[in-house]
C-alpha cells in the first residue's frame, strides 16, 4: 500500500516529460517548488518561484498540481495574501496548539475594531466609533498597529483630515486571506448595505480595499506620522518573514 | 441585566487598562449600542421586525434602574437615553406636517439599521476570529531552511578613477614640497610697522642697515629683511615721513625722519 | 493524472480505519505526524512524536511511511542525530542557494594605493607609504589582494626583505590596459589635466614593470610566505571593504 502510494508519487512527478522534451521536467520543477516553497516560513510570490524554477517551468500548473497533491495531507499548499505557504491543516490545529506560546489574545473591542477596520478600509476613527457606539480608545488602535496587522493609509480629504487605517499583508496572512475579498460574510454585509460610506462622499465605494495606492477622497500622510509607520511596518516585515 | 458572560470578565479586566472611561459600565456593555442591541436581542424576534418603541422604553427603564442603584454611567449611555425619550415621545405624538426635519419612523429605522450593522459586524468578528489563525490554528515551517546567499564581490574601478588617484596622491606630495620650503618672510607690513616704531627716536641720517640690525640675526632672514625694509622706506618717503639718500650703487642706504612733513619730497 | 495521484494519497491516508476499529487510523497519524515534523523549530524524537500521536498509532511505521512517502519529493523526513525531521532533498541544495554578485566600489584609500602599485611596481609598503604620506592599512592590501588586481610579486634585496607588490593581468584586462607600459606617462597626464600647476623639475613617473621576472633587486618569496597569503586571501573574502 505504502509502495503504491510512493509510486505514485513519483509517477505523478514524472508525468508531462515524456510528451514534450523541450520542456523542463515538470516533476523536478515541482520538487525544487516544494523544497522552496517547504523551506521557506514567509510565503512566495508566484513570480519569486518563477524566477527560482526551471527555465520554461509552468508555475501555475506545478502550484495547482502541488496543491492538489497536498490538500489531504498533514501539510497543505495555500494561498495567502496573495502568495503561496505549506502551512498546517487547519483540522489538526488541535495536535499543534499546545505548542502555541500563549497567543496573547485580542480584547473584544480589538477584534471588532479590527473587523470594522477590515471590512470598512479605508476607515477613520470617528467612522469606526459611529458603527460602534461608542468611543474607541487609543490603547486599541495602538495594540492593532503593534500586531502589524493594520496600519495607517493616509488621510481622509474631509474636515479635520483625519487619518484613514486600513490592513496589511500580515493581517491577510495571519487570517489565511488570499485577498481581502475573501473575509468571510463579506458579500452578506455588503448586499446588506453595511459597508455603504457613512460619512457623505462622492468617493465611497461598498467595498474594503487594502490596495498599496490611495482611494480618490485619501491624502498621502504627511513625512511627521511616517515614522510611526514606518515602524509599525518593519514589525509586521519582521513578523511575517522571521 | 444580562448575565456575564464568562468572556466578559476578561473583558473587563482588559478595559480596565485601556478604557477607564468604560470601566463604570454596566455589565461590561460596549456602549449604549451594545447595550441597546442586547435589549433588542431579548426581544427574540428578528432585528427587522424590532420594535424601536419598546426598545427605547426598556432602554429607558435599564438606566432608570441603574441609576436608581446608584451606578455611575458613562455619559454616552445618558446620551443615548435621553435620545430615546426624544424619539419616544416623536413615535407616541401624531407626526406633524412633513418638514426638513426627518420622521420619528425614519429616525426610528436609522437606529434599527445602525443595530443591524453592529450586529453584522459583530457577526464577521466572529468568524474572523474563527478562522484558522497562524500560529494558533495552522502553523508555518518551524525551521525555515534559510536560502544561503553566496555573495561574490565584484569591484568597480575606472581607469580615469586610477590616474586620478594616481596624480592627485602625487600633485600632493609636490604641493606640499613646495610649502615646505616656504621660507619665513618679513612682510612689508612688519617693515613698515617697525620702521615707524623707529622713526620717532631718531632726528639725524642714519644707515638703514643699522635699523635692520636687531632683525638680521638670522642669516637666511637677511634678504627678505632688506627688501620689506627698503620697500616699506621708500613707501614712507613717498609719504613724506622720510628721507633717504644712497651715495652710489650698492652703497649704504641713509635715511632720516622728516620733521615736519612740509619738507618732503627733498 | 493529478486527481489519480491526490486519490491514492488520500486513499493511503485513510487505509486501515475499516479493518482494525480500535486502532487510530493510520493516516490520520501520518497527517499529525506530517503537521508536527513541519512546524517543529527543532527535529522531534521518535518518543516525542508518539507522545502527541493518538493513543495506540504505531510511531515507527508512521515514520517509516513518512519516509518512504517523501522520499521522491522534494522535501524528505530524514533522521538528524537520532531525530527526525523534514528537509529539502539534498540534490535540491542548489535552488536555495543563490550567488549574489555584490558590485562594490574601492575606497579612496584603496584606489590611491593600487595607482601607486600600478606606476610603482615592484614597489613595498614602505615606499606605497611613502609617497602617500599616511599608513597603510592591512585591509586595504587585503581587497586590493582580494580584487586579483594586485599580487605578491618578491621580496626587495634590502634590510628587512619587504614584499613587492605589482598588479597582475586581472589587472591589465579590468582596466583595458593592453600592456602596463600603457598607463600614461607624465607628460599625458599633465595633458589630460590630472596633473595641474607648475609640476616640480625634478618630479618623475616612472616606468612601471609587472613582468613575471624578478628585478635584479628582487628574491623570490619563500615557500613558507605562501600560508599566511592564503590566510590573507581567505580574511580578505570576509572583510568587507570599509
Amino acid at each position: 500500500m505504502q509502495e503504491e502510494a510512493s509510486e505514485m508519487m513519483e509517477g505523478e512527478a514524472h508525468e508531462g516529460s515524456p510528451e514534450v522534451s523541450h520542456v523542463p521536467d515538470h516533476g523536478e520543477a515541482m520538487r525544487i517548488a516544494e523544497a522552496l516553497l517547504f523551506a521557506s516560513a514567509a510565503p512566495l510570490s508566484t513570480e519569486e518561484l518563477g524566477g527560482r524554477l526551471p527555465e520554461g517551468a509552468d508555475v501555475e500548473k506545478i502550484l495547482l498540481d502541488l496543491t492538489e497533491l497536498y490538500a489531504p495531507r498533514g501539510v497543505n499548499l495555500v494561498r495567502v495574501a496573495g502568495k503561496w505557504a505549506f502551512r498546517t491543516a487547519s483540522d489538526l490545529s488541535f495536535v499543534l496548539a499546545r505548542d502555541v506560546v500563549e497567543q496573547r489574545r485580542l480584547s473584544r473591542a480589538a477584534m471588532e475594531t479590527l473587523a470594522i477596520i477590515a471590512y470598512h478600509q479605508p476607515v477613520t476613527r470617528a467612522e469606526i466609533e459611529e458603527i460602534r457606539g461608542v468611543a474607541t480608545s487609543k490603547g486599541t488602535l495602538d495594540t492593532l498597529l503593534e500586531t502589524g496587522w493594520i496600519r495607517l493609509r493616509g488621510r481622509r480629504k474631509a474636515p479635520g483630515r483625519p487619518v484613514t487605517y486600513g490592513t496589511t499583508p500580515a493581517f491577510l496572512e495571519h487570517f489565511g486571506l488570499d485577498v481581502i475579498e475573501d473575509l468571510p460574510g463579506l458579500e452578506e454585509l455588503k448586499g446588506a448595505g453595511f459597508l455603504e460610506g457613512r460619512v457623505p462622499s462622492d468617493f465611497s465605494v461598498p467595498t474594503p480595499s487594502d490596495a498599496e495606492t490611495l482611494r480618490e477622497d485619501e491624502d498621502p500622510l504627511e513625512d511627521d506620522l511616517l515614522h510611526p509607520l514606518d515602524m509599525h511596518q518593519t514589525e509586521a516585515t519582521e513578523a511575517t518573514e522571521e | 441585566m444580562a448575565n456575564p458572560l464568562p468572556f466578559e470578565e476578561v473583558e473587563l479586566n482588559e478595559r480596565g487598562e485601556s478604557e477607564p472611561a468604560l470601566l463604570v459600565d454596566v455589565d461590561g456593555f460596549e456602549g449604549p449600542l451594545d447595550l441597546l442591541l442586547e435589549l433588542a436581542r431579548r426581544q427574540k424576534v428578528d432585528l427587522h421586525r424590532i420594535s424601536i418603541l419598546a426598545l427605547a422604553e426598556q432602554y429607558i427603564a435599564f438606566i432608570e434602574a441603574a441609576r436608581r442603584m446608584r451606578l455611575e454611567l458613562a455619559a454616552d449611555y445618558l446620551v443615548m437615553a435621553a435620545w430615546l425619550a426624544y424619539l419616544k415621545s416623536r413615535l407616541l405624538l401624531p407626526e406633524p406636517p412633513k418638514g426638513e426635519e426627518p420622521s420619528a419612523e425614519e429616525l426610528a429605522s436609522a437606529l434599527a439599521l445602525r443595530l443591524r450593522r453592529l450586529e453584522a459586524i459583530r457577526e464577521a468578528a466572529k468568524k474572523m476570529g474563527e478562522r484558522a489563525w497562524l500560529g494558533r490554528d495552522v502553523f508555518a515551517r518551524g525551521a525555515p531552511e534559510p536560502v544561503i546567499v553566496n555573495r561574490d564581490a565584484r569591484y568597480e574601478a575606472s581607469l580615469y578613477d586610477l590616474l586620478k588617484a594616481y596624480a592627485q596622491q602625487r600633485q600632493i606630495k609636490f604641493n606640499a614640497r613646495v610649502s615646505l620650503h616656504k621660507r619665513t618672510v618679513w612682510s612689508l607690513l612688519d617693515a613698515r610697522e617697525a620702521l615707524e616704531r623707529l622713526v620717532g627716536h631718531l632726528n639725524d641720517w642714519v644707515t638703514l642697515d643699522t635699523y635692520l640690525m636687531e632683525y638680521m640675526v638670522e642669516p637666511s632672514m637677511r634678504p627678505t629683511v632688506l627688501a620689506s625694509a627698503l620697500s616699506a622706506t621708500l613707501e614712507m618717503v613717498r609719504e613724506g615721513k622720510l628721507t633717504v639718500r644712497q651715495d652710489e650703487a650698492f652703497a649704504p642706504v641713509w635715511v632720516k625722519p622728516v620733521a615736519d612733513p612740509a619738507e618732503a619730497g627733498a
